[in-house]
Order: structure tokens, then sequence, then C-alpha cells
């Protein structure tokens, strides 16, 4: 019988001894002092400051930014990102992680492709359905085998793939000119892309899910203590096994998106290291990798927040190698603020 | 029984001082201006309610936590520990309140972390480590392989671990957090031999325990807090029980031991008991259960440590899949159950280990209650806001629970207080049958007196109860009968009414002495006769 | 791990449970080398230039620079944590160790040791001391370290004047390559240090329960760093030894090792959950993953895509036939089924 | 030597050098009775790769060989080290290896020689000594691509132009041969600017993302040169999402059909081909070596350009892939 699993699985996670919570819910840990209390706002809502200073920044500085289209076309990017970042964050909440996103999306992109002779409908549809499947496989092998998530989404980043390069035989496929590619590539209400509103939409639904709905609630205090929730009555399997299936889904309409913005379906670049992204957005945006917490409004923010800041480095023609450095001090550095002075 | 012959006429050296010691966690104040000494060869008693600061304090005296005013002396000098590591090198060693050792590595591993017998200067004599381990199991008499994985221990077992490490690191004071809870009182005796020892060694102990008579078997001299602060201090002469007990509830109380006696209501003449497991099997842990309980009865599962309580226990709540045996309630059998079928069909279980079984850390107080409540304050998946804010607030009150409010996370709870959320767990779902393993694990003597207030009206509103204890006295008072479990088999039972301790002991003794458990027999003999035991 | 029984185990005890148990402990640590030998012995029976002396040699060979990265990432997966940085460490150990070639070979080998420890040490301290997620910090490190790379060397370097630091990685003694003995060396250090030092005590303490090994006085922020660093700089040598064997500084080397390098722990049986491991294990599955890219090749007509396939569906399947035959299963359920049989199965008292 | 199916696409030699490398003992072994293996260097994504691949297969055929051995190093140097060893250590006699840097390769060579394995490289050079880590190497000068890129396109836009570079992975010498080849190329032009370079990553999905991007921020640009056929997919698209297709000229290199298709309907304005079929020349620069005779230590591709004035033909001729 395992002791301290808590301490034990504070592994993926800053080790905050488990006596010294640091939550926004927890009355003891905001400063009684004036001066730390804007501090823990701030730190608590970084990702919004964060978000607005780049925006603010780039406005100044970066020529072509307050163009409208600029927005357009950072939402159309990000929309695929909100999406797998949603699976993400429940697959996190439970503390497991989902690495097959991205190549789920490949897949799902090749899929389109796959079914295209059998109309659009079936495109449409058989793309996520594959998602859909690929989310199951990984549920079953985390829930009912036990296998560790970290590991058989690795085996399925690579597997996957693999599978959506064998089925276009490694090409790419351009697909037709269809209504429906054209509303989901490229369709826009007012500047906000379409497949932004419907993934705005998903994420209000997961929201809510989470906070309302037995399954939500499930999700958490699975990733809270898995030994409390066996014995709480929760089905911790079942729960594992929906988390893994929506986020394939969710990844498998991901790909869809993705393709129909390129106008084709590409096995190749589509989703490549897109998990890291959804990653780092959920854990920028308030969602601790050690689990048993969500913020699903904070993932979507997280998600824009590199969105903009890939855009300011390639709109600034700051080099490739210079922008990755950045990027990579930026992440340190943001989510350190996050973490000090608590 | 030992207790302080050498050390009333001439005040024996302080070891290890604080003066004007406070620390406040966000808005709580966990300690006021403490000050304590501890004297060398004295047993120091630290007691209060839960929460009141007791862990906390014994975190600054081992450098976990830094005092945020105030300072710590050792042998007159002023020191200051900046975590556990600088304490332990000072020769101030802590068996915690929740067991914390190394569940994965070897009790070996354990005892001698940071403390390895070398080789070249550079290498772990793992030989010798393993030899001395021997050694110190033994003079302790511990009953476990030095090799063994600790995980695979009772908790009690563990518990002893952990002393056993703070022995052997040769610690001048050694700081004892709750160190029975877990133990069986075959147990309890070996460590306060222990204890004993110790004490004529010359070492400076702290003596932290829920439990009033063996505080003041023990210890010396008591130190009583309430709220983070000192509030008395004294001899056992000066503070006796009534006014101990004063002071730390800081009000008069029934008394520790003023049990309700139970009236003997169950309700035995149901043609089917409320819980019945027949020839319950699960691996070699639990081996023969059988038992039947009716409305209205409690009845106690007693046993020595390891007797397989607890996995009997998890085999009938379906945490565990039995080999064999039957359980039904109310007379229909609970066919391959799982914890939530088993609560669905009114079981409900509470866990000895709170930590890692029972809360739900960085979730609220709230979240904590409901948990099990979930698919009946919701429709069609979606949770009644109204309904859990409802059932989360009756029980706060009912269970008389001290939280800053149902939103506060639950790790910010004292122990005592932890536990009574989790007991509103298992009765939220209004169970016909309750399992509680060692349900006043840790709590302090006024919700101690809460929780079996509560058991009893529940089993007067027509619930069956099994309950374990670490304490043999609480069990008797507390239940009709006694179950008597030894090594995971039934071996019948006994009323309580008049009982006393002895004679449960004395069961227990008749069926090891009869099993080829040589263990069972030595620690039972321990506890009749420590001096005896000495020579074995 | 030593499994020593001790004098004050009775030795009747439970013999069946305790036999399990032990067999268990065996799947675990060395499964990954039965499975290993199994794999080997078919191949070689499927294809028979698989068995060659020479073929085996290089594949061991070739298995080294993987191999150096695996012990690090073992001894951070042990104690609780991940190291994302290390394949970017290579690459930028390549650049480093070409830039340093004109001033020996001495400097070539040590100069990329050197930054891979203090980039370590750098992720130990955002880890251990500003408690930030493993995750994140080393997964920031791979896109730093990449960059910097790249910024060293936009085009590949080729290394001024080889002499006899391309003959480190190139050579041999007795026959045998001496990256065939660097591995070897390697993995003895790691697993003596890992078994027989306090070092090694501390990181299998703190992986199995962080919070108890700090009170129990463990010097966790100490060993935390002191680990990652050792990580970067076996990554670092990895990289000093992959220059010399290629002849250049190539920022592009090393992409992928390191979720290579944590497959090849979690088939060599250790936890991801920490606390548990050991040396020869992981060692085992760099093999396996030499093995089976060895074997792709010597199918000869299979197309990369179903490459990919194939090693993700192997890697499954090693994963999944350990997770069964160790009864980690019931793990999922914590408290429930297999896994706490697993501890009851364990030495009974005496 | 027309042992080797030709179609019209096949490679032409535009320059040999004067050096060659001649066996020292023709052993007399014919390639009909020898193992020979192919290291690829990538994945098989682009269509270069996967036509590479299927030539030298088919080259393979034609030429009888016993069997042929083929490895992916999926762009990883040390694994196509490995790669080569595990071939030689399965017999291989010969080999024709597309190297994945311009360094790296030195043990396997070593190895090779150590064996007697001729070795004869295609489509990236790479470090070694020439006639005894390989004898010869075929491929396209990158370098001279970029210039012709940029002739090319000063010519279509009147030597007056913003442009935006799309560039390809970077650590890769195809991609910094192409990048400085075309700068050199533009000093000729001072009125042709380069407003942004960006690296796509030879993806067709970030390009039209980086395209996209540097519309925004360059409104002006009117001109686009990319390094491969692949990206400049993904700048079409998003150009054409701006609504600036008309406007930019285009310029890009490989001579894939979906981009010299484009030049037919007026979208791109020129293509410098980098032919990817080495199978006949490969086989037969072996033949030669084995047979005794000379083989020049480099032949460097006659590479076409194609623009409007040759796009349909070419397309109608099947000369692109
Ligand atoms: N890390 C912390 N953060 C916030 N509050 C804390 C922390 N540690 C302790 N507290 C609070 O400090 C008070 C004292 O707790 P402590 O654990 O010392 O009590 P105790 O006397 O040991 O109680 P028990 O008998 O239940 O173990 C409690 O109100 C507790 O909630
Ligand atoms: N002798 C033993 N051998 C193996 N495991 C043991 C032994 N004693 C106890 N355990 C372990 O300790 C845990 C609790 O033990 P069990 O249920 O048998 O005892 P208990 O009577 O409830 O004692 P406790 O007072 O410790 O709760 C179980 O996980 C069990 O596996
Ligand atoms: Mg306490
Ligand atoms: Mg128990």
């Amino acid at each position: 019988m395992a002791i301290n699993l808590e301490t034990n699985e504070e592994r993926l996670s800053p080790s905050t001894p488990p006596q010294a919570p640091q939550s926004p819910r927890s009355p003891q840990s905001t400063n009684p002092g004036g001066g730390g209390a804007w501090r823990t706002v701030l730190r608590e809502h970084s990702v919004y400051f964060a978000l607005a200073a780049l925006v603010v920044f780039n406005l100044i500085v970066t020529p072509g930014f307050s163009n409208p289209f600029a927005a357009r076309s950072l939402l159309f990017e990000a929309a695929p990102i909100v999406l797998i970042a949603l699976g993400q964050n429940l697959a996190i909440a439970t503390r497991g992680i989902d690495l097959s996103v991205g190549s789920v999306m490949a897949l799902a992109s090749a899929s389109v492709a796959v079914f295209l002779p059998y109309g659009i409908g079936p495109a449409l549809v058989g793309s996520v359905a594959v998602g859909a499947l690929v989310g199951l496989w990984n549920g079953f092998l985390v829930a009912v085998l036990a296998i560790d998530p970290l590991i058989s989404g690795l085996a399925l980043l690579v597997a996957a793939r693999g599978l959506a390069q064998a089925l276009l035989g490694g090409s790419r496929v351009n697909l037709p000119d269809a209504p429906a590619f054209d509303l989901l590539g490229a369709g826009t209400v007012g500047p906000v892309p379409i497949i932004m509103l419907i993934a705005l939409a998903l994420a209000a639904v997961v929201a809510f899910v989470v906070r309302r709905t037995t399954f939500g609630r499930y999700a958490i205090l699975v990733g809270a203590s898995r030994g409390a929730a066996f014995l709480a009555g929760i089905p911790v399997r079942r729960t594992l096994f929906l988390v893994y299936a929506v986020s394939g889904t969710l990844a498998g309409l991901a790909g869809l998106f993705a393709s129909s913005r390129l106008g084709a379906s590409d096995p190749n670049y589509v989703g490549v290291n897109f998990e890291l992204d959804a990653i780092a957005a959920s854990v920028i945006g308030g969602t601790p990798l050690s689990g048993g917490r969500i913020s699903i409004v904070g993932a979507v923010f997280g998600v824009l927040l590199l969105q903009v800041l890939d855009a300011s480095f390639i709109m600034n023609n700051i080099s490739f190698t210079y922008a990755q450095i950045l990027k990579a001090v930026f992440i340190v550095v943001a989510l350190y603020l996050q973490r000090s002075g608590a | 029984m030992t207790t302080s012959a050498a050390t009333s006429s001439a005040t024996p050296r302080a070891v290890l001082e604080t003066r004007g010691v406070s620390r406040t966690f966000g808005v709580v104040r966990a300690l006021r201006d403490v000050s304590l000494t501890l004297r060398a060869g004295e047993v120091h008693g630290l007691v209060g309610e839960n929460g009141a600061g007791k862990s906390t304090l014994i975190k600054v005296l081992t450098g976990f936590h830094q005092p945020d005013t105030g300072a710590l002396t050792l042998d007159g000098k002023s020191v200051t520990f900046d975590s556990p590591r600088g304490a332990q090198n000072a020769g101030v060693c802590a068996v915690y309140q929740e067991i914390n050792l190394i569940p994965e590595r070897s009790v070996a591993d354990n005892i001698f972390l940071c403390h390895e017998p070398k080789r070249f200067g550079v290498l772990v004599d793992r030989k010798r480590m393993l030899e001395r381990a021997a050694e110190i199991v033994q003079r302790y008499r511990l009953s476990v392989d030095p090799a063994a994985r600790l995980g695979s221990l009772g908790l009690g077992a563990q518990q002893m671990v952990s002393l056993a490490r703070g022995v052997s690191l040769g610690a001048r004071v050694l700081i004892l957090d709750e160190p029975t809870s877990a133990l069986s009182s075959a147990e309890v005796d070996v460590l306060f031999d222990v204890v004993d020892r110790l004490r004529a060694e010359g070492i400076a102990l702290l003596f932290v325990s829920h439990r009033l008579s063996e505080c003041y078997r023990l210890c010396d001299r008591f130190t009583v807090m309430r709220d983070g602060a000192v509030v008395r201090t004294g001899t056992p002469e000066e503070l006796p029980r009534a006014a101990l007990i004063a002071a730390m509830l800081g009000r008069e109380s029934s008394g520790e031991h003023a049990w309700t006696e139970r009236s003997g209501s169950a309700d035995t003449a149901d043609a089917a008991p409320a819980l019945a497991v027949d020839r319950l099997q699960w691996g070699n842990r639990v081996r023969d259960v059988s038992l039947k309980v009716a409305r209205k009865e409690i009845v106690g599962l007693a046993g020595l440590l390891g007797s397989g309580r607890t996995e009997t226990f998890k085999t009938i709540f379906g945490a565990q899949k039995a080999d064999a045996g039957d359980v039904d309630i109310a007379g229909r059998a609970l066919t391959h159950a799982t914890p939530a079928r088993s609560i669905a069909r009114g079981l409900a279980f509470l866990s000895e280990d709170r930590r890692s079984e029972g809360i739900f850390p960085r979730l609220s107080v709230g979240e904590n209650i409901v948990a099990s409540l979930l698919p009946r304050i919701s429709r069609f998946g979606f949770i009644s806001r109204a309904k859990e804010a409802q059932v989360v607030r009756e029980a706060i009150e009912r269970l008389g629970i001290k939280t800053a409010g149902p939103n506060a996370l639950i790790t910010t709870l004292s122990g005592g207080n932890q536990q009574k959320a989790l007991i509103a767990r298992c009765l939220s779902t209004q169970p016909t049958v309750l399992l509680l393993d060692d349900p006043t694990r840790g709590i302090d003597v006024g919700a101690k007196e809460e929780v079996h207030r509560v058991v009893q009206e529940l089993a007067r509103d027509g619930l069956a109860v099994v309950v374990t204890s670490s304490e043999m006295e609480e069990l008797l008072a507390l239940t009709d009968r006694l179950v008597v479990l030894n090594e995971g088999a039934t071996q019948g039972g006994m009323p309580t009414a008049g009982a006393n301790p002895d004679d449960v002991l004395a069961v227990l003794a008749g069926d090891a002495n009869d099993s080829r458990d040589v263990s069972a027999t030595r620690d039972v003999g321990a506890t009749r006769n420590p001096a005896g035991a000495d020579k074995a | 791990m030593a499994n020593v029984t001790s004098s004050n185990a009775d030795p009747t005890a439970a013999p069946a449970a305790n036999r399990r148990a032990q067999l268990i402990a065996l799947v675990q640590s060395r499964g990954a080398i039965a499975m290993l030998v199994v794999v080997a012995l078919i191949a070689g029976g499927v294809f028979p230039d698989f068995l060659r002396p020479s073929n085996l040699a290089d594949i061991v060979s070739n298995s080294a620079f993987l191999g150096l990265v695996a012990v690090g990432q073992s001894l951070v997966i042990i104690l609780g944590g991940f190291d994302l940085s290390v394949g970017s460490m290579v690459g930028l150990g390549t650049v480093i160790a070409a830039y340093a070639a004109p001033y020996g070979w001495g400097a070539a080998m040590l100069a990329p040791v050197a930054a891979g420890f203090v980039i370590g040490i750098g992720n130990g301290l955002l880890i251990a001391r500003a408690r930030m997620a493993p995750f994140i910090v080393t997964l920031a490190a791979l896109l730093g370290l990449k960059g910097l790379a790249l910024v060293l060397a936009s085009q590949d370097l080729l290394i001024a004047n080889p002499g006899f630091f391309t003959r480190i990685a190139n050579g041999s003694i007795f026959g045998i390559s001496n990256l065939i003995w660097v591995l070897v060396v390697v993995y003895g250090l790691g697993a003596v240090l890992l078994n027989h030092t306090r070092f090694g005590a501390a990181i299998f303490a703190i992986g199995g329960n962080e919070e108890a090994a700090r009170m129990l006085g463990v010097r966790v922020e100490r060993v935390k760093v002191l680990a990652y660093g050792l990580s970067g700089a076996l990554a670092g040598l990895s990289g000093a030894l992959l220059a010399s064997h290629l002849d250049s500084g190539l920022s592009a080397a090393g992409t992928g090792y390191e979720l290579q390098s944590i497959a090849a722990a979690v088939i060599g049986g250790v936890l991801l959950t920490g606390g548990v491991g050991t040396m020869a294990g992981p060692l085992a599955g760099v093999l396996l993953l030499g093995v089976i890219d060895n074997v792709i090749n010597q199918v000869g007509t299979l197309s990369p895509y179903y490459q990919n396939l194939a090693s993700g569906a192997f890697l499954l399947a090693a994963v999944i036939v350990q997770t069964v035959l160790t009864g980690r299963r019931g793990a999922a359920r914590a408290g429930g089924g297999k896994a706490a049989r697993r501890s009851a199965a364990a030495p009974a008292r005496s | 030597a027309s042992a080797y199916a030709q179609d019209s696409g096949a490679q032409k030699v535009q320059s040999n050098s004067n050096e060659t490398c001649t066996i020292a003992k023709p052993g007399g072994k014919k390639l009909s009775d020898m193992v020979v293996g192919f290291s690829q260097s990538e994945n098989e994504q682009n269509p270069f790769r996967a036509t590479e691949t299927a030539s030298v297969r088919a080259a393979a055929k034609a030429a009888g060989v016993k069997r042929l051995l083929y490895t992916n190093a999926n762009a990883n140097q040390a694994k196509q080290v490995a790669d080569i060893e595990s071939m030689i250590n399965q017999g291989a006699e010969a080999l024709i290896v597309a190297p994945n840097d311009s360094t790296g390769l030195q043990p396997a060579f070593a190895q090779a020689r150590a064996k007697g394995i001729p070795v004869v490289t295609i489509d990236r050079q790479t470090a070694g000594t020439v006639c005894d880590d390989f004898i010869t190497f075929l491929g396209s000068d990158f370098y001279k691509q970029g210039e012709r890129a940029a002739k090319a396109l000063a010519d279509a836009t009147g030597g007056k132009a913003v442009i935006a570079e799309i560039q390809g992975g970077y650590g890769n010498t195809v991609e910094s041969q192409r990048t400085d080849g075309f700068a050199n190329g533009l000093k000729a032009y001072p009125n042709m600017k380069i407003a942004a370079a960006q690296t796509a990553n030879w993806s067709t999905t970030e390009a039209q993302k980086v395209m996209e991007q540097i519309l925004l921020a360059h409104p002006d640009v009117n001109a686009v040169y990319t390094h491969a056929d692949t990206m400049t997919v993904g700048a079409i698209t998003a150009l054409r999402q701006a609504g600036k297709l008309k406007g930019v000229t285009i310029v890009s290199i490989d001579g894939t059909k979906e981009i010299v298709n484009g030049i037919a309907q007026g979208t791109v304005a020129a293509d410098v081909e980098t032919n990817p079929r080495f199978g006949p020349l490969a086989f037969k620069s072996l033949e030669d070596y084995l047979a005794g005779k000379p083989v020049p230590q480099k032949q460097i591709m006659d590479d076409a350009l194609f623009d409007k004035t040759n796009a349909k033909q070419s397309l109608a001729a099947g000369k692109v892939y």
C-alpha cells in the first residue's frame, strides 16, 4: 500500500509541499497585506496580462499587426490548437497527458482525403471519427491496461503519423473546391473565423462540463487522488477512458480544420509539435501538470498568447534561430513569475 | 507502569528550547508566541485539540518550517535549522504524524537513508547496513524483515520503522508526533518500552498523542496548546485529567472516558442481517472471514496489527476482488462488488489511510464531502449546485467541521477536521452499513466524542456499523460486540458489555497460541509482562 | 536491486507469495533484457545476417549515443522528473565540440560535457529551487538549446583538424569499438552510483516520496540539481562522441533522443512515477531500439511510414508486456486489485 | 549504357569534372551478381525524395542487381551511418548514398573502403576524399540554383522588387546554399530587396502561415522566392487567401508537377529544376567503375529552368515529377 501518494505524484509539477497549497480558492493563500493582494491577482491572471502586454507591444512595434487581417490570420492558426488544448486540459486534469494529439490531427487530415471518394459528408465525419477511434484506443490503453499516458501517447505519436503517411503514400493531397471546406477554411463572421467560433463554442461546452457535470468533476477528482477517487466509488476507468476519447475526437476535428485551412490533406506537416504547444498553453493558462485542477479559459488565452508570440517573431522578421531562444526564455519567465511570490 | 521516577527531584538540563515562536500560514496563525523547554531524560507531553498547532511546532523544531519570529536554543546556544537535515545533524529527530518514509525502498534503506554505513569512503556498505538494520529491528522487537519493501508493511510496522530510524540516528532530541495512532496496544507497549529506555539514556523526548491515558503513562511534564498558543504547562500531578482536558478545550468536558454505554438495542430479530459475510477470502491476507451485523448494531473488528482488518473491509467493499466467499446486504447478495456498486447498495467505507485514500488534495472541503454523492445530486449528469451546497452546509454543521468555509481547501484543515469531512462523505450517501477503519485515528478528544456520538446516533437510526480502532478501550466502549480477527480469519466474538481490554487480549492470546505465529505470541506477551518479554 | 534476504527473515514464511513477488520484481528489472534476447534470437532466425558479430557490434556501438543519454534520463526519471532537453543538448554538444576541436581533443571532449553540466544545473535550479514543472522547464530548454545550436552553426561544421579527436569514437581497443567501452563504463558507473552511493539512495528516496525524503534529511534540492546536471553532462558527452564519430558538428544531431531515451527507460522497467528503476534495464531498452532499427533495415523494403508505425507498435507492445507481466495494471485503480496484492505478497513478518 | 529504362525526364549531365576515379584492379564483378545498398537520407514526404527512391529502385531492376537493400535515415545523421554499416553487414558490395548532411559520413565511408566497396553519392555533396571515400558525386549545384532563381526573379519583375524569401529547414547545406546563391545573384540588381526571410522548414503548412504573416507585416511585398516547391504550395494558398496572388511574382526551386502547372496557368513565374532521377546515372557510374573505366569525380546535372516558355511542353513531355 503506497502511502503519501500525493507527494509521490507531484512530479509533473512544481513540488509544493502539500501543506502549503497555493490555490486561488484558498482564503489563506492571499496575502493579508494590501501590497501582496494585487500581486496575487497579477500572478493568478498572468496569462491575460501577458497577452494584453504582448498585444500592446505588437501594436506599437510590429508593422501590420494593427491590420484586422492580422487578428483574423492569428485566429485561423489558433483554432485547431484551441481544440487540442481542450482535450489536453482534460487529460492533464486527470494527472495525465495526451501526446498523441498532433499526430492524430495528421491522421484525421489524411482521412479527409481517404474518405473523399465517398463524398464530402463522409470525409468530414470520417476524419473526426478516426480521431475518436485513436482517442478510444488511447483511453483503452490508459484506463484498462493502465499504461502510463505519457508512454501510450508517445507510441501513438509515432504510430499515428506513420499511419497517416502510409495512407496517402507520404504525399500531400489537394482537396477539391467544396463549400464545406471553403466555409471551414476561409469563412469568417466579421473578423472571426468560423472555425474559431466553433472552437470557442466547444471551449464553452467543455468549461461548462468541467464545472457543472459529474463527468467534469470526476475528471478532477481522479486527478486529485486516484486512490481516494476509487474508494469514493468514482468510475475511474470510465472517466479516464472518456477523457482520452474526447481528446482524440477534438484532435480529429482540429485535423479537419487544419486541412480545410490548407486546402489539402497533409500527413507530414499537419500538427507537428502541436502537442507541445497545447501543453505549454495549458500550463501557462493555469492548469498544473500535477492534475486536480483545470482552467479552460486560461488555456484558450494561453494558446492565443503563444500564437501572438510566434507571429511577433515572424512579422518582425526575427530569424527562426533567435525566435526559438526567445520563445524558450519567454515560457520560462512567464511560468517563473506565476510561481514566485507565492 | 514506568513513570518519572528519577526526574522529580532535580530539574534536568534543558536541551532544546523555543522562545516566543510564532508562525502564520496566510491568515492562519498556527503558532503564537510559543515557548517550550525539552529536558534531557524527560518525556515531554504535548497535547491539544486538532489544529492546536502541535504538528506545526514540531515542524519548526525540526527545521521544516522557519518561525516568523522567536528563536530556538540547543544546549543554551541559539540555533537555526534551515532544513530537517540541519536539525538531524544537530541531533534533533522526529517521527512525524503522517508517516514519511519511502514505500518503494527496503526497511534498511529507510532506516539508514542519509547516514548509510560506507565502504572506501564513498560506497554504501549494503551488507553492514542490513546487518545493523537487523540488529536494530531485533533490539526493538520489531518483527519486520530489514530487506522487505517498506510499502509491503502495515502502517503500524511502518511507524515502528520510523522510530527505529530516529533511534539509529543517535538523536539527542527525539520527537514523536502521534506515534501510537496507528499502533495496536501490543505495539504500543513495545514503543513505550523503547521510550523508557531512551529516557534512561538521557535523551530528551517530545510526545504527542490524543490518547490521554498514554500521556499519563509516559510523560514527565505536559504542555497544553490551544489555538496556536501554550495555555498551560505542568507535571502530571499539577494537571490531572480534568484540568488537562479543560485546558485543551478551553471549557469543561464530559471527560475523556465518558463513553456513552451502548444500550444493546440491535435488531437481531430481523430476518436478514444488514450485512452478512460468509467465508470471505482474498489472497493470503483474508483467509476466512465470516460475520453478521444486524441493523442498529455496532460491531467491533478486533485484532492485532496486521491481522487483516483493513483488507477485510476492502474486500467486503469491493475495493479488491474477493477470491471466494459471499457478501449479503440486507439478504441480497452483493456480486461483482466494486466501490461504486457497494455504495449504491448502501455500503460506506472510511479508509484508515486518510492521506492517499481519503482526501482529494487541491479540492475544497465541499467538493471532498460530496465526492461519493455526485450521481444522486445530479440529473442527466448535471450537478445541482443548490443540492450540493445544501449537503455540504448540513454536513459541516452536523459534524462540526472547523473550516473557513465550504470552499476552503481540504489541506488547510487539521487532521481531525479532515477526518470529519471524510466521515461526512461516507454519511452523505445515506448508507445502511458503515465500515469504519479506525475512524478516530489522530483526532482529538472533543472530535472523538463527536464521532462516537454520530456513530451511535446512526446506529440508533437503524444503521449497521462495523468499526476498528487501534485503541481497545475505545472499541469496547463504542461497540455492542467484538469479532476477533486473527491472521485473516474470524475467530468468534464476544459481547463488550462489562468486558475489559485484558479479556480481549486473552482471547487473542489464546488464539494466537494455537497458531504457529510466534510474533503474535510475543507481542501479547510483551503487553502483559514487559520484563519477561525483555528476556525473550 | 539488492534483494538480500537477511538472517532475520523466516525462510518458511509464505514461500509461494514470496516467489511470486520475486518473479514480479525480476520481470520488472530484467524483463527488458529477456525481451532483448528473444527479439534478437527471432531476428537472427529470420535474417541470417543479423547475428553476424560485426552487425551485433555495430548495433551496440551505434547505440552508445542514445545509451549515454538514457543513463542520465533514467536517473532523472527515477528521481521523479524528466529531461526533455537532452536531444537538443546532444546537437549543441556536437557543435561545441566542433568549435573546441582546434584546441585539442581534450578540449573537444570536455567542453560539451562542461556545457551540458552547466545547462543541466540551470534546468535543475529552475525545477528544484523555483519549483517549476520539469516538463515545461526542459521543454523550454529543448527549444532554446536547439536555437542556440543553430545560431552557433547555421551550417554543418566540419571538424578542421580531425587527428586524434575523431579517432576517439571510431577507434577500437582489443578489437572492440571504443564506443562500446564507453557505453559499458558509463553504465557500470551509473549502476554503482545508483545502487551503492548515498547519492543513488537519495535519488530513489526523492522519486519514491519527495516530501518524506526532505523530512528524512535528504538534501532534495542539491540532489535534484546535480541529477539534472549529470543528465546534461551525459548528453554533452554523447554530443562530443557523436562529433568525434561523425567528424562534424551538426545542430540537428540528437533530435528525438528525448523521447527515445524516455521510451528506453520505460521499456527497461524504470517507472515514470519515480522511485523504481535499474541501469541494466534502460541499457537493454536502448539496445532493443537499436535492434528494431536494424531489423527494419534488414527487411529493406519497408517504407519509412511503416517504419514509424512499426516502432510505435513495438514500443506499445513492449510496454503492454511489461505492464501485464508485472501486474502493475491494478495501479490504475490504486488501492485495489493487483497492485495491493503485490504489496501483500511481499515477505511476511516472521 | 541504355540498359536502363529511359524517360523524358531523365537526368542530363551538364558538366563532368576533368578528374576521374578508376578502380585499382577491376575484379570483373558484374552488377548483376551484386548486392547493392541504397541509403536514403530523409523521409519521402517530399516528392523529390519519393521520385529519387523510385528512380533508384527502377534502375536497380533494370541493371538486374541480385538484391537492392534500402534504408532511410529519417534525417538523422547518426542513423545514416548505422544504416550504411548495417547494409555492409548484410553483404552490400556497392553503395548509393544520398547524404543527409554535408559532413558526418566518415565512419561509414571508412568501413566501405576497408571492404573495397565503391560508393556513389547523390544529390547532396558531403565531405570525404574522392576516389577513396566515394567514386563520384551526382547532383545539382544548389548555390547556382539560388543564383538562377535570383536572375529569373529579376527577369520576371524587371529588376525591381520587394522580396519575401521562404527558406528551407535551418542547419542544412541545401538551405544555406540556396540562401547564399540567391543573395549573390541579387547583387547585380540594386533595386531588388529582401524584405523578410523566414524558415518554413520545407513544410507546406508552415509556409502558408509564414507567408500570411509576412504579408501582414510587409504589405508591399511583390515577389516571393521559396527554396522548395512544397513551400511554394503553401505560399500560394496564403497569397490567394490574401487576394494578392495576381500582383506577386513567384520563383521556386524543384520542378514538381504542381508548380510547373502553376507556371502554365500564370500563378508562378519560374521554377529551377532539381532532378531527382538519379537511378540510371548512379548505376551507370558503378557499372563503368567496375568495368575499369574512368568515372568523373563530379557530375553536375543540367537542370532545366521552367518558365512560361517551356512549361506546357515540359508537362506534356512528362519531364516534371
Ligand atoms: N501549510 C499550512 N498552510 C496553511 N495552514 C496550515 C498549514 N499547516 C498547518 N496549518 C494550520 O495550522 C493549524 C495547526 O495545525 P497543526 O497541524 O499543527 O495541528 P495539530 O495540533 O497537529 O492537529 P492534529 O492533532 O489534528 O494533528 C491548523 O489550523 C492548520 O489548518
Ligand atoms: N505481515 C504482513 N505481511 C504483509 N503485509 C502486511 C503484513 N501486515 C500488514 N500488512 C499490510 O498492512 C496493511 C494493513 O494491514 P491489515 O489490513 O492486515 O492490518 P490491520 O489489522 O488493518 O492493521 P492496521 O492496524 O495496520 O490497520 C495491508 O496493506 C497489508 O498488506
Ligand atoms: Mg498534528
Ligand atoms: Mg488497518
